[in-house]
């Protein structure tokens, strides 16, 4: 049985009905896009049109935020604009990154959601001529107390363990945490890493008029029509029954189009190649003759077809998964059908590119569609949105805290430590193939993953991070603390920050409060990330998320990548050996504003973040960096949710190890063992290095106090000002560190 | 000594297994593809893990019946060394050459992380460089690796001698009997859940396979008469 | 008691992977005559109870509620009683 | 056209992962009288062909050769004309 189709509307009904309307098409829009035609739009015209023209692919809200990323940099070698972003590692290998959302997807289909948020962000890398070598995903959900959350939970991770895994590619890192907000609409972020050699770069440009266009992948199905603007619209029952199918991943199809592409790529005759991702067929043949100056034809008759009488419309707008759209010189076009056949795969014909600027469409013989390239691309209106400062923001600002002094530390530090956003991550990660490529040096559970390269002495360190509390009480200070800890990571790691990637999730922007937290976060990001040395290369914008009960935290996810020198640099968060000596470095403060400690202890998130001095941030790196090069660090670990004390818990559990810590500090106990001071880095070294190290750190005028050492006693005990506070056995704590997660999902 | 990794659409530790043999043995090892009809120059052939034909239908089900497992059994008749490492295991399970059956993880769910095997046989070509008894630590990757066989298959496997590993401590997936890997009668046919190719180096958390792959070397050049050089 | 026979398949409208790639398999094995393959779910339950009404009103609960996952599937079920079988 | 209806189940004998685990879920979600569950999978093909016995002959070549793995499964499957469906 053929699925019926509905008759589209005429010109006529589109104009009368403002059926555009339905698209998210403005009137004003409208109007534009009739005066780039000359004419009124048909059906798919303005179907095109209206995913050209959404949000995901015209970025017309936020495009004004994107402007102030800092975008270059010596070794930036392509920055945003393409599938990804290239950076330079040295000896003509380039490391190549991006994250992307699936939240919406994710929301609905939760396994599917997340796979083909997977499966599309690694062919934004091997389209670019890059090999993937990792995977990454940050995640956001509800309370796990809720079955639906539940559900979303387990069904995310297993979709994207599904695709991944099957791939081949391995998932080493990321991120999940926790918080009401995001109970309706989950944040499903995947990154991907790749490497490539210069020469090898590709772009998605329409090169040569007369070349024809090649489509290679599964056949193209009614999947996920609309999908752009529906992931840029609020979810409501409404959309969810406007969704007419779900986009269902194929990683076994994947694989092969991934290993035939590289081939292709290799052979050394792909003039330009794309992936159909969000807007499918429209936004790849439309943006790769729009980049090259050209314009294209597309047959539609020879577009493979899943399902019996598709429509132009239906074929333009599909977001089945796992297509790619290449264009070639007609003399090599043997050679690639060659290369496809042998893993199985059809490439057929489907195009031109021409001379005209104009996409145009052919079906059954008819032309049903043509419309100006540069329209479609770069002409979508650019909105200058109202910004306004949301009273919350005002009254946490003045709010002066000022809690009960939590005595039983031990206690706390139970419940910190059980708390799902800080609790053990085994349950999400050991789903995930993480070791696949065997070049998995740091697997997930240390600050950032590390991953090897062949070949050379040379590793990369990825991470992924955001905390959105800190976000929504100040979102300027939020989007710095969120690009700092990233570099944290990766420094912690032994690796040099290169870049970032971000992923902007808001609510919705036409609301003037949210916003104002998108522009305030981008501006923290900017200024860190110039302060840091670490460009943005690319990223991606998932606004609207929210929902009749509101909008999710505002979360700009950080990803980060890191050159580590040489593989000797490679450090991890655990304790190494007993004896080892414990230093602290950085300020600790009376910080508890939007910390794990207030949200668990207390059931708030209120009062400012901590405050983050970039400049003081970008000295600890250097220096920490610098020691770890020396050979002069046995563990690194960054202080973030859960302060001082989860941190040590942390490196104890990790290596196996027991501490005796004595901190010395002007405040309350428990605000020093919990505040999430920022620029904090724990440290151990061994006696001999112990001297070398604290000459280091003075001379780098680096804040730090040597706080105790690593035992065998098994036992982790923090005094406070000679205070025993904390005295609990390493095993006990891991216990409820790791059965946190479990327990809940059983 | 000649090596042969196959290479089935989907297979994703062909390149693993490459570099691991590359990196122990020094030996010639080469990527042969699904369609290949002539295997006579390897002496051991490596069916790899990863995701043969998505491991649709069942793991393993449609690669048994690529042109190149025709080649395996003639392989595996003339004594020649193969080994199937998960996904491969599965295969050589499906294709009969290995006895028994997977099925799902006891836990449902993928599992990927270090594992403690136990060295049960190392009368073979595969471990006799290891101790019996000895416990090394060699990663798992697998969904399903719920290995089963049924009384009497059990009975002649242990009479035989033929299994190779068991999973010391926590049983990752509820095995018969904590299988992890069996060999064929004759003991030239291994096929093994867990990944040495994933242990051959201190970055990556364990060198305990090493001697997998130094252990097939000395075995051939034992078997023919090369002196050890 | 009463058994349950639960079919589980994938809505026409959506991408099986499975039996695309069944199919493909099923070809070049020579059985070129298979036109079409999808791959679903079949699942027995036996179920505690007597009572057919009550049996149908709660398998139709678990289908929606975790046999099926109704975004993507449908799902229908017959019930006889166990001795039947 | 003819639409071969295949079932594939586990063996009696062997213990089904799934099967147990989606029990242990129905159990916790308040649907205590499931007494036991066993998973299988359910295909449907379209064979493009008239003759029954013919088909009926190449589908359990099928289901030996491919679609079950008779060391743990069984297998049942029905042939009917396509029209009719
Ligand atoms: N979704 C995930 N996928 C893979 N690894 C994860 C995921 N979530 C957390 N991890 C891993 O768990 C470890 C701890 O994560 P997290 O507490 O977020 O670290 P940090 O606070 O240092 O950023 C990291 O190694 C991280 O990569
Ligand atoms: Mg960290």
């Amino acid at each position: 049985m053929a699925l019926q189709s509905v008759k589209e509307p005429t010109v006529e009904q589109i104009v009368d009905q403002k059926i555009y309307q339905q698209f998210g098409v403005t009137d004003e829009e409208f109007k534009k896009i009739c005066g780039f035609l000359g004419r009124k739009p048909n059906y798919t015209e303005i179907g095109v049109f209206s995913v050209m023209w959404s949000e995901h692919c015209s970025y017309k809200t936020s495009k004004p935020i994107l402007r102030k990323f800092p975008t270059t940099g010596e070794r930036v070698l392509m920055g945003p604009g393409e599938g990804a972003g290239i950076v330079d590692i040295g000896d003509n290998q380039a490391v190549v990154f991006k994250i992307e959302s699936h939240n919406h997807p994710s929301a609905v289909e939760p396994y599917q959601g997340a796979a083909t948020g997977v499966g599309g962000i690694i062919r934004d890398i091997f389209s670019m001529g890059a090999r993937p070598i990792a995977l990454l995903n940050s995640l956001r959900f509800g309370s796990l107390n809720n079955d639906r959350v539940k559900y979303l939970f387990e069904h995310v991770v297993e979709g994207i363990a599904g695709y991944g895994n099957c791939i081949g590619i391995p998932t080493v890192g990321g991120e999940v945490m926790f918080d009401d907000s995001y109970e309706g609409n989950p944040l499903v972020n995947a990154m991907c890493v790749g490497l490539i050699d210069h020469d090898q770069i590709q772009k998605g440009v329409a090169e040569g008029v007369g070349n024809p266009v090649f489509y290679v992948g599964p056949a193209t199905g009614r999947d996920g029509i609309h999908g752009a603007t529906f992931s840029s619209e609020e979810l409501t029952e409404e959309t969810q029954a406007k969704r007419s199918a779900v986009q269902v991943g194929d990683p076994f199809m994947e694989k092969l189009v991934m290993e035939a592409c590289l081939e292709l790529i290799d052979s050394g005759i792909v003039l330009g190649i794309q992936d159909m991702g969000a807007a499918g067929l429209t936004c790849s043949s439309s943006e790769m003759a729009s980049k090259a100056g050209n314009g294209m034809e597309l047959y539609l008759d020879q577009v493979p077809q899943r399902e019996e009488g598709m429509t132009a419309y239906e074929m333009m707008l599909s977001e089945s998964q796992e297509r790619m759209l290449f264009v070639i010189k007609p003399e090599h076009e043997e050679q690639a059908v060659e290369i496809f056949k042998r893993w199985g795969l059809d490439c057929p014909k489907v195009g031109k590119v021409t001379n005209d600027g104009s996409l145009k469409l052919f079906h059954q013989g008819e032309l049903v569609a043509d419309m100006p390239v540069t329209a479609l691309v770069d002409e979508c209106p650019v909105y200058n949105k109202p910004s306004r400062v949301p009273a919350y923001y005002e009254s946490n600002q003045k709010l002066e805290l000022s809690y009960d002094e939590v005595k039983d530390l031990n206690q706390a530090l139970k419940d910190v430590l059980a708390s799902p956003t800080v609790a053990s991550k085994e349950w999400v990660y050991n789903q995930y193939d993480y070791m696949v490529r065997t070049s998995t040096a740091v697997q997930p559970g240390s600050d950032a993953a590390v991953v090897t390269i062949r070949g050379t002495r040379k590793a990369l360190a990825m991470t992924t991070d955001c905390n959105s509390r800190f976000v929504y009480l100040d979102p300027e200070v939020g989007g710095k603390i969120a690009t700092s800890e990233a570099a944290r990571n990766i420094v912690c790691s032994g690796a040099e920050p290169l870049a970032i990637t971000d992923n902007l999730n808001f609510g919705n922007p036409d609301k003037p409060e949210i916003f104002w937290q998108l522009d305030q976060s981008a501006e923290g990001i900017a200024e860190a990330c110039n302060v840091l040395n670490t460009p943005v290369i690319g990223g991606n914008v998932s606004l609207y998320n929210e929902n009749n009960k509101g909008a999710i935290n505002p979360t700009p996810v950080i990803g980060m990548v890191g050159l580590v020198h040489d593989v000797d640099h490679i450090t991890t968060q655990a304790f190494k050996n007993d004896g080892d000596i414990v230093f602290l470095l950085g300020d600790t403060k009376d910080e508890l504003g939007g910390s794990e400690f207030q949200t668990i202890i207390q059931g708030k998130t209120e009062g400012k973040p901590p405050v983050i001095d970039l400049e003081k941030e970008k000295l600890l790196l250097d220096t920490v960096l610098q020691a770890i090069q020396k050979g002069l660090v046995a563990s690194a670990h960054d202080l973030s949710e859960g302060g001082l004390a989860v941190a040590l818990a942390e490196s104890c559990i990790s290596g196996e190890k027991g501490a005796e810590i004595n901190f010395k500090s002007d405040l309350r106990p428990d605000i020093a063992l919990f505040s999430e001071s920022q620029s904090r880095i724990l440290l151990s070294t061994s006696p001999e290095q112990a001297e070398k190290l604290e000459k280091w750190l003075s001379e780098q005028a680096v804040p730090y106090q040597k706080i105790g050492n690593v035992t065998n006693n098994s036992d982790l005990q923090i005094y406070v000002n000679d205070q025993q506070v904390i005295q609990s056995s390493v095993e006990q704590l891991e216990k409820v560190w790791k059965d946190a997660i479990p327990c809940l999902m059983k | 000594m000649n090596f042969a990794v196959l290479v089935f659409p989907g297979s994703n530790c062909d390149i693993d297994c490459y570099k691991a043999v590359e990196d122990t043995t020094g030996q010639s090892v080469e990527y042969v593809w699904h369609t290949a009809t002539d295997l006579s120059k390897y002496d051991c052939i490596i069916l790899p893990g990863g995701f043969s034909y998505g491991d649709y239908l069942r793991s393993g089900a449609i690669s048994r019946f690529a042109p190149v497992m025709n080649e395996v059994v003639k392989a595996a008749e003339q004594g020649k060394f193969i080994i199937g490492i998960c996904n491969g295991f599965q295969i050589l399970l499906e294709s009969g050459l290995l006895p028994g059956a997977m099925r799902r993880n006891d836990t449902v769910k993928f599992r990927c992380h270090q594992s403690d095997l136990k060295v049960q046989n190392n009368k073979n070509p595969f471990t006799h460089e290891y101790k019996i008894g000895e416990v090394i630590d060699i990663p798992i990757a697998h969904m399903e690796g719920n290995y089963y066989c049924d009384e009497t298959t059990l009975v002649s496997l242990k009479e035989n001698n033929q299994i190779i590993f068991t999973y010391e401590g926590e049983n990752p997936n509820g095995s018969v009997e904590n299988i992890a890997g069996i060999c064929n009668k004759k003991g030239n046919v291994l096929g093994m859940m867990p990944h040495p190719e994933r242990a051959v180096h201190e970055l990556l958390g364990s060198a305990d396979g090493k001697k997998m792959f130094t252990s097939v070397l000395s075995a051939w050049r034992e078997k023919n008469g090369v002196a050890i050089g | 008691m009463i058994k349950a026979t639960v079919y589980v398949t994938i809505k026409q409208s959506v991408l099986d992977p499975q039996g695309n790639t069944v199919q493909g398999a099923l070809h070049s094995m020579g059985f070129q005559e298979v036109n079409d393959v999808r791959i679903g779910k079949y699942m027995e339950l036996t179920l505690d109870t007597t009572d057919k009404n009550e049996a149908e009103k709660r398998v139709t609960e678990m289908c929606e509620k975790l046999l099926a996952n109704t975004v993507i599937e449908d799902y229908r079920f017959e019930i006889t009683p166990k001795s039947e079988v």
